[in-house]
């Protein structure tokens, strides 16, 4: 090991030399026309965490500029001797000193490497790292924040104040009570399977609302059930959501732990494991909700293999196509979270999806109004100089905080 | 040349490539051996791969390296993964509620700037294309206005179908359908890539008939 | 205590990293890190909840003589060797994912066959599926076949050799309806995300912890 | 009419064991693997805009290189670094790679060695393998303050600070282009979180199962190019001049391309007229 970094050490120190010249730097004569750093600049990095500055600098002359080699920043407190803090390359004109202490006022100097020595700018003004309370880049963030937040938790009020609240018909949820009637009627067991994430992921989260909902429908009818999980801690919630929905339709003697159990974290030792309790154990219905990757399809043609009728759903579009294409019924991206609003008809839950209408409702007004207004403007002059596509720009710019 | 390592291991990833792909025809013994031995060993797999690639790095290292409030603060979350093992006994399994609780708080946390920020504002900004004029690329700008506009309407759910909404989300669920035939078709690739990665090893490194 | 201790660290948590992310200033804007850490720890103790479930339910097979019984030796084998080189590895080489480690031995010639060798499975099944699923039932399911074969033709040589239609079309229809849905489905679910993050943080959704 | 023989057959074929379909697939693939033709693949706009992304670093500047895919998409995603690579390389644009897929760096790193041989490039100075450091959110944001603060040392334990190649890189400031090689939802944080919160220039090579997910951010200016799937590779080499596996496995894409056609025309014409006649 100990040779190793002497030779890497040395490597560096040889390349420095040649690259720099550093060993033999000299301080270049006065008046000598190379080409240097100049007009020094530092500030607070903006939006941190203190720590930070900024130092940029511009090329004195830029025909001349291949000769420099590369750029030392130097810095220091007032009173103190310059150190050298790092080092870029000849095309770069920034760095990002990330070790200033916050108490402390720095002043930097660049020094300019050439192929004959080095020459040192002016040193900058004096700056100091400050830390921030608000990332001013994140405001239009913020706004979004505050308005979705703000949107959902109204109309979660509203519905809690007893408002009456519709919701459409979500074909694939109803097609739940249908599917584990028909696999009560044929005497085969149910599969649940809710994904491959863990619950930090609000699909899976999605899923076991789901699998509430049918559980309770399975322990009425007394049809056996089967939730093979990737993830320990969705097992261990599953677990509890299936317990308890026995429970609540007073069936918990008839609840069997070991239904709900843990194959592997890896995708396709999952995937291997799941066809095999499919050709195996038969069962009528399968649930494929929550998060998927590749296996989606894997898991849907062997479901539709043995027959039994197929319900998914997940927010992954690029596995959307295999389930549409793949299943009997398909809950579509947002169609996934809309459930849990849906098979409970709690009003808490109905309001939230009426807040998240109300913002999906505002982003169409807004894209619209502003594509017709940046359009208006490019009628009045074609060349986008108008006052109006340029305030849409500016708008539209705004959004990235940018 | 070979060790003969290399040459039992080629052998045997041989062997398993053909019981999975086995199952194609039906399900059999050789496809019921490697399905036991992947879940078995992929298991065994994850278990090394967290204890060397997490718990050993960010617990134990950051433990036994760093001093004062950062070497005891990272025993909050050791605590807590502990907690976790209440499981195993019914009386204080309640107890694991407080982990799952803290997970699930954290993808609750990230999930709410991370799709505003990454994903709704930059893709709302992106749908801001005013028409500039009478071009191809104006009409393109104007049916992927018209695509978000229409999918979004498609997944309002407080209102019936009805009506410019009813309108809006017909028109949404055929571009939704469109686009689900373009990322079929683009996919395929992607599987018949796989396909060929597996044939290549069996006709290359197995069978050495492809050079 | 059994309900309000988790509903409050669920909440502190969440927003705790909603105001870290606004908040660059101390102790805030090194929370979002350190909690991630956090996070992975947590995760990893979780590992041994599920090979005890794994191995307790097999042992259990084995012990009755269920059916598939020895299936599930062959799963405890492939489990207890793979922990064993694994930990060989580290005791001898410093980590189990050294080149020369037997961990890795297991990894290149058995994990990775079986993987690729399921995931190749898709090659089949996509096949299978589009023979029976892709049927012009009606206008919209028609739409999905043709942008389907569109794409399809316009990913291979001869499709640009029949016409350039294909290629161009292909294009266009990532670039300009596939991009559209995407984006539409993506922004509501989303929102649909930050919704449930919300009703997670304030205790409103708490099927995770019944 | 009812048992006439046409649509006895229509039926059949409706029916049609789905093995049989397994089984002209599986030849449609081995046959033109084995023959081993393929010519060059004219290049579509995503992948010559990743080309330009590439070719509009100079000398010196740094590259960073993501692996994050595993063996079960290497071969797709292989043939793609390799070509990144000798693009990089050949214009003496320095080379860090890392990854967030602990299991997939070994197969980045052999791949990194064989094209920096190539090209006579050293390791430490022309090229760095930085290796995997866990949670890859927690990763990215600290890469944006300082990249010593989570990567203090290379893959093999060298500090960072010893050497050459990574001099002058403090953080993303320094990293001229991100190329990152996905197939999962890596690509979805590397943009979220580094390209959203840093400003980063990055561009991707995916599998084909990725790449449509990624061409909203292509059109919003995210990142400025997108390699899909084992044609964009074709693309790729095509673009550099030197073809590869990418290229090799194209007419096996072509064959089972046109017969997955085949039996969608198939068996919409099995649906048609037993719809018709039943």
């Amino acid at each position: 090991m100990g040779h190793r970094r002497l030779v890497a050490t040395l490597v560096f120190l040889g390349v420095l030399a040649l690259v720099g010249g550093s060993v033999a730097a000299r301080p270049l004569e006065e008046g000598t026309s190379a080409p240097c750093a100049c007009s020094v600049s530092a500030n607070d990095v903006p939006d941190d965490g203190g720590g930070a500055i900024s130092v940029s600098w511009d090329l004195a002359t830029t025909d001349a500029s291949p000769s420099v080699t590369r750029f030392e920043i130097l810095r220091y407190a007032t009173g103190e001797e310059p150190v050298s803090i790092g080092e870029v390359l000849s095309t770069n004109t920034d760095f990002q000193d990330v070790n200033a202490d916050g108490g402390t006022i720095y002043q930097y100097i660049v020094r300019t490497h050439t192929r004959d020595g080095f020459i040192d700018s002016v040193p900058s003004d004096a700056a100091l790292a400050t830390a921030q309370w608000f990332a001013h880049g994140r405001a239009p963030s913020l706004i979004a924040l505050i308005l979705v937040c703000g949107s959902i938790i109204f109309f979660i009020i509203r519905a809690k104040g007893g408002a009456e609240l519709f919701i459409r018909k979500i074909p694939g949820l109803d097609a739940v009570d249908d599917a584990v009637g028909r696999a009560t009627e044929m005497g085969r067991p149910v599969l649940y399977v809710p994904g491959i994430e863990t619950v930090s992921e609000v699909g899976t989260l999605a899923a076991l609302t789901i699998l509430g909902h049918v559980a309770k429908k399975v322990a009425q009818h007394g049809t056996p059930l089967l939730v093979p999980t990737a993830d320990p801690i969705v097992m261990t919630t599953a677990q509890e959501i299936v317990k308890q929905a026995y429970a609540e339709v007073g069936q918990s003697d008839r609840f069997d732990p070991s239904s709900v159990f843990y194959l592997t974290y890896d995708q396709f030792g999952y995937t291997a494991g799941v066809d095999g309790i499919m050709v195996r154990e038969r069962p009528e219905a399968v649930f494929l909700l929550g998060y998927f990757a590749a296996e989606s399809l894997i898991l849907a043609e062997t479901a539709h293999e043995i027959g039994a009728i197929q319900i998914s759903g997940t927010k992954e579009t690029s596995q959307l196509p295999f389930f549409v294409a793949a299943c009997d019924y398909t809950l579509i991206g947002e169609e996934i979270f809309a459930a849990s609003s849906y098979l409970s008809h709690e009003p808490i839950m109905l309001g939230s999806l009426k807040g998240q209408d109300l913002i999906k409702i505002g982003i169409v007004y807004l894209i619209v109004t502003l594509v017709i207004a940046g359009s208006i403007g490019y009628a009045i002059s074609p060349d986008g100089t108008s006052t109006l596509s340029r305030a849409v720009e500016a708008a539209a710019l705004w959004l990235t905080g940018s | 040349m070979d060790s003969m390592g290399m040459i039992i291991g080629t052998w045997l990833a041989g062997f398993l490539t053909l019981a999975i792909l086995s199952f194609l025809y039906k399900d059999n013994p050789f496809y019921k051996l490697a399905e036991h031995l992947y879940v078995g060993v992929s298991a065994g797999y994850w278990l090394i791969y967290v204890a060397f690639f997490d718990i050993k790095p960010m617990l134990i290292d950051t433990f036994m390296s760093e001093t004062g409030f950062e070497k005891w603060i990272i025993l909050i979350p050791g605590a807590l993964g502990l907690i976790m093992l209440s499981r195993w006994f019914p009386k204080i399994a309640w107890l694991s509620r407080w982990p799952i609780a803290f997970t699930v708080g954290i993808g609750a946390g990230l999930g709410i700037t991370a799709n505003l920020q990454g994903y709704v504002l930059p893709q709302v900004q992106a749908t801001i294309l005013p028409l500039t004029g009478f071009t191809v690329a104006d009409l393109s700008n104007l049916i992927l206005i018209i695509g978000v506009v229409t999918t979004l309407m498609y997944f309002y759910f407080s209102k019936p179908h009805k009506g410019l909404l009813g309108g809006g989300a017909k028109i949404g669920i055929v571009f939704i359908m469109v686009s689900f035939g373009a990322s079929f078709g683009y996919t395929l690739m992607a599987r018949i890539s796989l396909l060929i990665g597996r044939l290549y090893f069996l006709f290359h490194d197995l069978l050495r008939i492809l050079d | 205590m059994k309900r309000s201790v988790p509903l409050i660290i669920t909440f502190l948590t969440g927003f705790f990293l909603v105001v870290a992310f606004f908040v660059p200033h101390e102790p805030f804007g090194e929370l979002e890190q350190r909690l991630l850490v956090w996070f992975a720890i947590v995760s990893g103790f979780t590992m041994l909840l599920g090979i005890d479930n794994l191995i307790r339910s097999h042992a259990r097979r084995i012990a009755r003589t269920n059916t598939g019984w020895g299936h599930s030796i062959v799963l405890l084998m492939g489990l207890v060797v793979t922990v064993v080189v694994g930990v060989i590895g580290f005791s001898r080489l410093g980590s189990p994912f050294h080149i020369h480690s037997p961990f890795m031995f297991v990894y290149t010639h058995v994990i990775v066959p079986l993987q690729g060798t399921m995931f190749a499975l898709l090659a089949f099944f996509i096949a299978s599926a589009s023979y029976r699923a892709f049927r012009a039932r009606n206008t919209v399911a028609t739409l999905l076949l043709i942008s389907a074969l569109i794409v399809m033709l316009g990913r291979i040589p001869i499709g640009a050799a029949i016409s350039d239609f294909f290629p161009a079309a292909q294009e266009w229809i990532m670039d300009v309806p596939q991009l559209a849905a995407k984006r539409g489905i993506q922004i509501g679910a989303a929102l649909g995300a930050v919704s449930m993050s919300l009703r997670i943080i304030l205790g409103i959704e708490r099927s995770y912890l019944s | 009419m009812e048992n006439s023989p046409r649509k006895g057959f229509w039926e059949a074929m409706n029916s049609l064991d789905r093995r049989i379909i397994f089984l002209i697939l599986l030849v449609c693939v081995a046959v033109p693997l084995l023959l081993n033709v393929g010519a060059p693949i004219p290049p579509t706009p995503p992948v010559q805009l990743a080309y330009d992304a590439v070719e509009s670093l100079e000398a010196g500047d740094v590259m960073m290189v993501s692996i994050d895919f595993d063996a079960t998409s290497a071969p797709e995603l292989m043939p793609m670094l390799h070509s990144a690579l000798r693009h990089a390389f050949s214009k003496d644009v320095r080379v860090v790679m890392l990854g967030h897929i602990a299991i997939g760096l070994p197969l980045g790193h052999m791949a990194l060695e064989e094209i920096a041989a190539e090209y006579d490039k050293e390791y430490g100075v022309d090229y760095v393998d930085l290796g995997y450091r866990p949670g890859y959110i927690a990763v990215m944001i600290a890469m944006g303050r300082d990249i010593s603060d989570i990567f203090a040392s290379d893959y093999q334990g060298t500090p960072l600070a010893e050497l050459p190649v990574m001099t002058g890189v403090r953080s993303y400031n320094d990293i001229e282009l991100l190329f990152g090689f996905e197939h999962g939802a890596v690509i979805d944080y590397w943009v979220r979180y580094t390209q959203a919160r840093f400003g980063q220039r990055m561009t991707f090579g995916t599998t084909a199962v990725m790449a449509p997910d990624a061409y909203p951010y292509l059109q919003a200016g995210q990142i400025e190019g997108l390699v899909g799937g084992l044609k964009g590779a074709a693309e790729y080499e095509n673009l550099i001049g030197h073809l590869g596996l990418g290229t090799r496995g194209m007419p096996a894409q072509q064959w089972a391309h046109l017969l997955v056609i085949g039996f969608i025309v198939l068996g919409n014409l099995g649906y048609f007229f037993t719809r018709r006649k039943g």
